[in-house]
């Protein structure tokens, strides 16, 4: 049986997050940019599980159920703060959103 | 396992391409929920069977239907999509995709030094990781369970929706331009 | 124990007087007064109780010390120590914290419990910078009296008040950083050698370090004492503070805060870093001469009283720098002199000048004039101190003025020449505050009441010291004869030096000098007493 | 008797601190009864110190009496010591027993003034500095009285302070008299670098023992004390504080603007004569200084209009004889001139005050005249005293000092003709101006009414000081006239005799005689000129020389634009201290940087992300090259 190597996995995760960043990158939606955020997330998650795969310890898994909470709960909060805004502002256009501005 | 690993890691590339170039926000969810799914079955071929079934459990499944979620229940219409068609200029691709480019390059060289080495390609079973999980990483594990608490807490106090949450400054210039309406 | 309880009684006081002041103004006046007076008492009765005239000793002597471990880790000691110098600082620092609390009683009327806190927390801190022997603790003490007066400054200020505070803190605040960075590379250093990690001073006074450590040490050290004292390039937050703060506040920075650079380098710059420190005096000298000149050419230019008096103290600064890096007995017992001379003086002209402006509300000098007729004995008192400031002779600035041109000339002929024309340059500017504040004729019709009961004894105890200082130095000059000695060891071993072989430092002062009449030997005998000089011509 | 000593110069002081502080609330009696009081004690208690010392002289013909030490460091160690010697002894006497007659008139000069009580705090002052200055024991004291008397000098001439103009006069004087002060002080900081004490006996003592005579260091030193004499004695170049410094009432143009304080600088360079004599150049500089002041301000003083300026200007010029004195070596002599000069010089300010107080204030003397007959008192004590001045052959006090200085210009073995020429022209010019004025005033038509008259204590005063102007001489005759010479005699226990050019002691008559016709031809000369042929005098007067000399000879014009514009000027240009502006930069330029770092701050998430993925991009890239 042939074993998935270690460099693809790497290669992929790499790929994926880099698209989730382009999609931060380019989209002004902020939907899309937290989308985009957990493919990166995801991606991340990824490379972690390889590495596990590949070194045979379960401490690149615990890493990924971590940031899955961490997920969970980013996700629930920056929903909660989309909706917010969306009722304030009505847009998600996050350049139009800078009131931060210095 | 090479070949399913291969085709999947194809599925996830094309469906995450197609999340990030969608103009409806539920399509893009459909691809990446596909996505998702893809990426779960290389776990599986990586060997983290656990790890496969929580992606599809709980990000496939719990997260992006809490986005679906909050996509209907923001209601977007017609004009969202004529607005995104606005927002999304194909000039806007430029740079993001120049320096992903170079970052992919340069990733795939500090790969390549990578030599393959033989390993064995046993699964970690579900078990030496809940194991893993509530001996060594138990503080984490607290933690973690904190942060969702903080999470649902902060989701619960903002999706009240009753008092506008506001930062002082705006609700000045609010009140503000109130006062202003009013004297005219 | 005595030491530590002076600055704590002036902690608690303070804290009590911002307590007291919720309530009743009155009553935070007293508590601070009260609390000062005690200190005075205390400091009074050690100075009597120690008799004033202490044997010469090689190594340095200490009256009274106290050592308690504060952060053992870090080799970090709470140690304090008397000696004759710091002796008759403290007690000037305390004798002014009166004064300034006097002065302000009908002052201040906002916050006045916050403001009697902040003053008692500024003396507090300039008397553990004094007495502390420790560097963690003299750079904790040196921050301490910082922040208080910003508060000073930019609360109870008049118009200009902020910009002023500001700028005093970051200067003040750059500098001590560079002092703060010298300590601990001298810590680490010295712990490297010796193995023992301590911030105390008499450890880290042996320290070895090679000539360019000790140079870039000491340039640290020296800057944050020099931006302090002022000398002249970094002097410009001075005006300014001094303008803007309150009378307390100005009496305050005038009279210690200043001082407190001075001490450094007599305490600090110098012992520790004994070869830098003469290496640099030459230079130190110069800009010492340039601050007399410089500081009087622009307080003659100046038409607000407060920043006339301000830049009279770059004046009277550049004196003590002068007299510091000169290096003998003469130019050193006249810097203690001068210093205490120059806190009484200019704190006097800070309190005159806070009085007018309380009763005319104005510092504009051009506004002012034939304020004699109203207010005599406000005038006469201003008459003294101006007096004073242009080193009238039976005064206290005479004394220190001539003892440190007196040892300077030792050093450098030329030098000296330049700045002694500061005596004339201060003549134009004192009698110009006479000129436009009191003579003259009336602008207005002021209707202004002379000095009351309360400002009286204030300006009497004042005159009295001054003119104490100018007819009887000696009390003074008895009390830091040994730490004045123990200070001139270190110029000792420079002669040693001299003679070895470093010709470079005489070629230096050659060139200062256009009329050389030192021969080198001479030179090199600046130190010895009269009997040995005479004896070392006899043999020429 | 002896030990009381230091009473002289304490007792004015504590009539000063008395009157400092309990002044304004004293009634104008008890102000005069103090203020007269304590300096007339103090005269007191010196001409008994004076009988008591001259009758049994303590050992060294001097005596030192130690109050405390001063300051003691490192073997220097001055103390508040006095040293009574001949010397001092008659300056002391000529302090306190004309500052006693002066107090007396002022008593009643001032009467009116609302000032009574400062005006004699100042003048109590100005005495026991004064005092302080003659007998001190070292040069250090001897500076707090040079610079005390100053400071007192400063405050009397601003005494009506609410006159810019007198504010403005004495600023001057005081800044004057400190440039000459700062010479000094540097000479004595060469002291205490050479000898490492300020003991003026044992200085001298050094000096002569270890300089050697003519060297560059004796010549320095001796300069650098010079150059306070000159500030305090008005001589060239620092004369020109003296006529402004007229601004004060008149009792302080007498006592310190002419009889004391501006003879502190002949007493200095007595006092050190030992260093002068070894250094002859500074010594000849001394004389040649003095020749060309009492000519300068001789000439000036000719053509002034103010009373006051007049006598000023011949105050100066008098000094200039006693510098020429001390330069040709006739150390007693000047001092006999300063002792002559204060009585007579005294007189005329006191009787100049007392004419201008009887006419309005009026200083104009040509607006005077006819006072003769009006004023007999002060007409003949003016007379009296104006004799003195032009040095009136044989009757006068001022005849027997000044003329044998003239002679000893000449026959001094370090005089010169030169010398004697223009001290013969001094003289003669001395008594054309000071003729011009008796004429001006006493003569002639009345122009002003006469207001007041003078009362008892002012006539007693004058009347005294006449006595003393004209009686004064006879305690020195020159050789042709019996060489009866105690005073000298008196004063060669501290000064060494003059040494003659052997040659020409014969001549000494012949010389007096030529000097004695001078002055009455100059006394004619005035009456022809200013009594009853005024016409050439009122051409005269538009010439470009005289407008010349009325302005001092142009010194004043000269240093205004050569040091006072300039300082004004450069103090003017640098108000706002350029070194502020460094750090008005450093400020600038970190919230310039702070404004770009801003510009950075867009809000914008998608800007800071494609920052952070340039940062990576570097971070990347650095660590794949590396």
């Amino acid at each position: 049986m042939t074993f998935v190597p270690f460099e693809s996995g790497l290669i992929l995760a790499a790929v994926l997050f880099l698209l989730g960043l382009i999609g931060v990158l380019v989209r002004r939606n902020i939907i899309f940019m937290l989308l985009s955020t957990e493919i990166m997330l995801n991606a991340s998650g990824l490379a972690f599980v390889t590495a596990s795969a590949r070194w045979m310890q379960p401490e690149g898994q615990v890493m990924f159920i971590f940031i899955l909470a961490m997920a969970a709960a980013e996700v629930s909060v920056g929903l909660a703060l989309i909706m917010q805004i969306y009722h304030q502002f009505k847009t998600l256009d996050t350049d139009t959103l800078n009131n931060m501005k210095g | 396992m090479l070949t399913i690993f291969y085709l999947s890691a194809v599925v996830a590339v094309v469906s995450t391409m197609m999340v990030i170039t969608r103009k409806e926000a539920v399509h893009a969810l459909l691809y990446l929920i596909v996505s998702l799914l893809a990426i779960s079955i290389i776990f599986f071929a990586l060997g983290a069977p656990f790890i496969a079934a929580l992606e599809v459990i709980i990000y496939a499944g719990a997260i992006m239907v809490l986005f679906i979620f909050v996509v209907m229940m923001l209601n977007l219409g017609r004009e969202s999509i004529q607005q995104e068609r606005q927002l999304l200029k194909p000039r806007m691709w430029f740079g993001p995709v120049i320096l992903t480019l170079i970052l992919i390059v340069e990733f795939i060289i500090l790969f390549s030094k990578i030599r393959g080495q033989n390993y064995h390609a046993l699964s970690i079973s579900p078990k030496v990781v809940g194991v893993s999980l509530f001996s060594t990483y138990l503080l984490g594990v607290e933690l973690s369970a904190m942060l969702l608490m903080a999470g649902i807490v902060g989701a619960y106090y903002l999706g009240k929706g009753k008092k506008r949450i506001m930062h002082r400054y705006l609700a000045n210039t609010g009140s503000d331009s109130k006062a202003k309406g009013e004297t005219k | 124990m005595i030491l530590a309880w002076l600055i704590i009684i002036m902690m608690i006081g303070g804290l009590l007087a911002w307590l007291a002041g919720k309530w009743n103004v009155l009553m935070c006046r007293w508590i601070a007064l009260i609390t000062l007076i005690i200190d005075f008492i205390i400091i009074i009765a050690i100075w009597v109780s120690n008799p004033g005239n202490i044997e010469i000793s090689q190594k340095p002597e200490w009256l009274i010390e106290f050592t308690t471990s504060w952060i053992p880790q870090f080799g970090i000691d709470f140690h304090l120590a008397l000696d004759g110098l710091n002796l008759i600082l403290v007690s000037l620092t305390i004798f002014l914290g009166i004064i300034s609390v006097i002065t302000s009683w009908t002052e201040i009327t906002e916050h006045a419990g916050f403001f009697h806190f902040n003053i008692l927390w500024i003396l507090a801190g300039i008397t553990g910078v004094f007495l502390s022997l420790d560097l963690f603790l003299f750079y904790f003490f040196w921050e301490v009296m910082l922040i208080p007066m910003y508060f000073l400054i930019g609360i109870w200020g008049h118009e200009n008040r902020v910009y002023a505070a500001f700028k005093f803190l970051i200067f003040t605040q750059a500098s001590g950083l560079l002092m703060f960075l010298s300590i601990l590379a001298l810590y680490f250093i010295h712990g490297k050698a010796t193995g023992v990690y301590t911030f105390d001073y008499l450890q880290l006074l042996g320290t070895s370090l090679s000539t360019s450590e000790s140079f870039i040490l000491m340039c640290g050290f020296l800057i944050a004492f020099l931006v302090k004292l002022p000398a002249v390039p970094f002097h410009p937050w001075l005006p300014d503070a001094h303008t803007e703060a309150p009378t307390a506040g100005s009496v305050i920075l005038a009279g210690l805060l200043l001082k407190t650079g001075a001490y450094g380098i007599l305490r600090y710059a110098l012992p520790l870093f004994p070869q830098s420190a003469i290496a640099v005096s030459p230079y130190a000298m110069v800009f010492g001469a340039i601050g007399i000149l410089y500081g009087a050419k622009l307080a003659f230019a100046q038409t607000d009283f407060k920043r006339l008096v301000a830049y009279t103290s770059v004046s009277h600064m550049g004196f003590i720098l002068l007299g510091t890096f000169a290096g003998n007995a003469l130019a050193l017992q006249g810097v203690v002199v001068q210093m205490l001379a120059h806190g009484i003086s200019t704190g006097a002209l800070f309190v005159i000048a806070g009085s007018i402006q309380e009763r005319i509300h104005t510092r504009d000098m051009t506004q002012m004039g034939g304020l004699w007729q109203e207010v005599p004995g406000m005038a006469g008192a201003g008459l003294l101190f101006s007096l004073a400031s242009l080193g009238l002779p039976g005064l206290g600035n005479f004394v220190a003025e001539f003892l440190i041109l007196a040892g300077s000339y030792q050093v450098s002929i030329g030098l000296t020449i330049f700045a002694a024309s500061g005596l004339i340059a201060s003549t134009l500017y004192s009698l110009m505050i006479m000129q436009k504040v009191f003579y003259g004729k009336k602008k207005k019709v002021w209707n202004i009441k002379d000095l009351g009961v309360r400002e009286m004894i204030m300006m009497g105890a004042m005159i009295v010291v001054i003119v104490w200082l100018g007819v009887f130095p000696q009390t003074f000059l008895n009390t830091a004869r040994s730490s004045v000695n123990n200070i001139l060891q270190h110029f000792t071993s420079r002669n040693t030096k001299v003679e070895t072989g470093s010709v470079d430092k005489n070629n230096l002062f050659q060139k200062i000098n256009f009329i050389n009449m030192i021969d080198e030997k001479r030179s090199n005998s600046m130190i010895l007493t009269g009997h040995e000089k005479i004896i070392l011509r006899r043999e020429h | 008797m002896l030990n009381l000593l230091w009473l002289i110069p304490a007792l004015p002081f504590l009539g000063f601190l008395l009157l400092a502080v309990f002044g304004g609330r004293m009634n104008k009696t008890g102000v005069a009864f103090l203020g007269v009081g304590s300096v007339g004690i103090s005269a007191l208690l010196t001409i008994l110190i004076g009988i008591d010392f001259i009758s049994s002289p303590p050992d060294g013909y001097s005596f030192n009496q130690t109050l405390w030490v001063w300051m003691n460091i490192a073997g220097f160690k001055p103390g508040i010591a006095f040293h009574l010697d001949s010397l001092s002894l008659i300056f002391t006497f000529a302090i306190s027993f004309v500052g006693f007659l002066i107090h007396i008139y002022s008593a009643e000069f001032m009467i009116d003034d609302e000032g009574y009580s400062r005006f004699f705090a100042y003048m109590n002052l100005f005495v026991a500095l004064m005092i302080t200055l003659v007998l001190a024991d070292n040069f250090l004291l001897l500076y707090l009285g040079w610079e005390g008397v100053g400071l007192c000098s400063y405050l009397l001439i601003g005494f009506w302070y609410k006159e810019p103009a007198n504010v403005y006069a004495a600023n001057k004087a005081f800044i004057v008299t400190r440039i000459g002060d700062t010479s000094m002080a540097i000479g004595l900081f060469l002291l205490v670098l050479h000898f490492n004490t300020l003991d003026i006996q044992n200085i001298l003592q050094s000096v002569s023992t270890q300089w050697v005579r003519g060297s560059s260091l004796a010549v320095l030193t001796a300069f650098l004390l010079l150059g306070g004499a000159l500030g305090k004695s008005a001589q060239l170049p620092l004369q020109t504080w003296l006529p402004d410094a007229m601004a004060g009432p008149s009792p302080v143009s007498a006592l310190i603007h002419a009889a004391t304080m501006v003879t502190a600088g002949v007493y200095l360079i007595a006092r050190t004569h030992t260093l002068f004599d070894f250094a002859p150049i500074a010594q000849n500089a001394v004389a040649t200084i003095g020749a060309l002041t009492l000519l300068i301000a001789g000439f000036s003083a000719l053509t002034q209009t103010d009373i006051k300026k007049v006598l000023a200007y011949s105050t100066i010029s008098q000094i200039g004889y006693m510098f020429l004195a001390l330069g040709v070596g006739a150390w007693a002599l000047g001092i006999f001139h300063f002792m002559i000069h204060a009585f007579f010089k005294a007189l005329l300010f006191l009787a100049a005050g007392a004419v201008i107080n009887a006419l309005h204030h009026e200083h104009n003397m040509f607006k005077m005249g006819g006072l003769r007959k009006e004023l007999p008192v002060v007409y003949w004590t003016f007379l009296i005293a104006s004799a003195s001045l032009a040095a009136f052959p044989l009757i006068t006090a001022g005849f027997y000092s000044k003329d044998e200085i003239i002679w000893y210009s000449w026959a001094s073995n370090i005089g010169s003709p030169w010398l004697w020429l223009i001290s013969l022209i001094g003289a003669f010019i001395t008594s054309v101006y000071t003729f011009r004025m008796v004429f001006a005033i006493f003569f002639g038509e009345q122009k002003t009414p006469v207001s007041q008259k003078p009362g008892k204590r002012i006539k007693i005063t004058l009347i005294v000081l006449a006595a003393l102007s004209v009686l004064g001489g006879f305690v020195e005759l020159p050789e042709t006239m019996g060489g009866f010479a105690p005073f000298t005699h008196f004063l060669h226990h501290t000064l060494p005799a003059v040494a003659l050019r052997s040659e020409e002691s014969g001549i000494e008559l012949l010389f007096q005689i030529i000097t004695a016709v001078l002055t009455l031809a100059g006394i004619y000369l005035a009456y022809q000129f200013y009594f009853k042929n005024v016409k050439f005098t009122e051409r005269f007067k538009q010439t470009g020389l005289s407008k010349f000399l009325f302005s001092g000879c142009g010194f004043d014009w000269l240093y205004d634009r050569a040091f006072m514009y300039p300082a004004i000027f450069f103090a003017r240009i640098n108000r706002n201290d350029f070194i502020d502006n460094i750090y008005t930069f450093i400020t600038w330029l970190s919230t310039a940087l702070n404004g770009m770092l801003i510009k950075t701050q867009t809000g914008r998430i998608r800007w800071y992300a494609t920052v952070i993925t340039m940062g990576a991009v570097i971070t990347l890239t650095i660590v794949l090259v590396s």
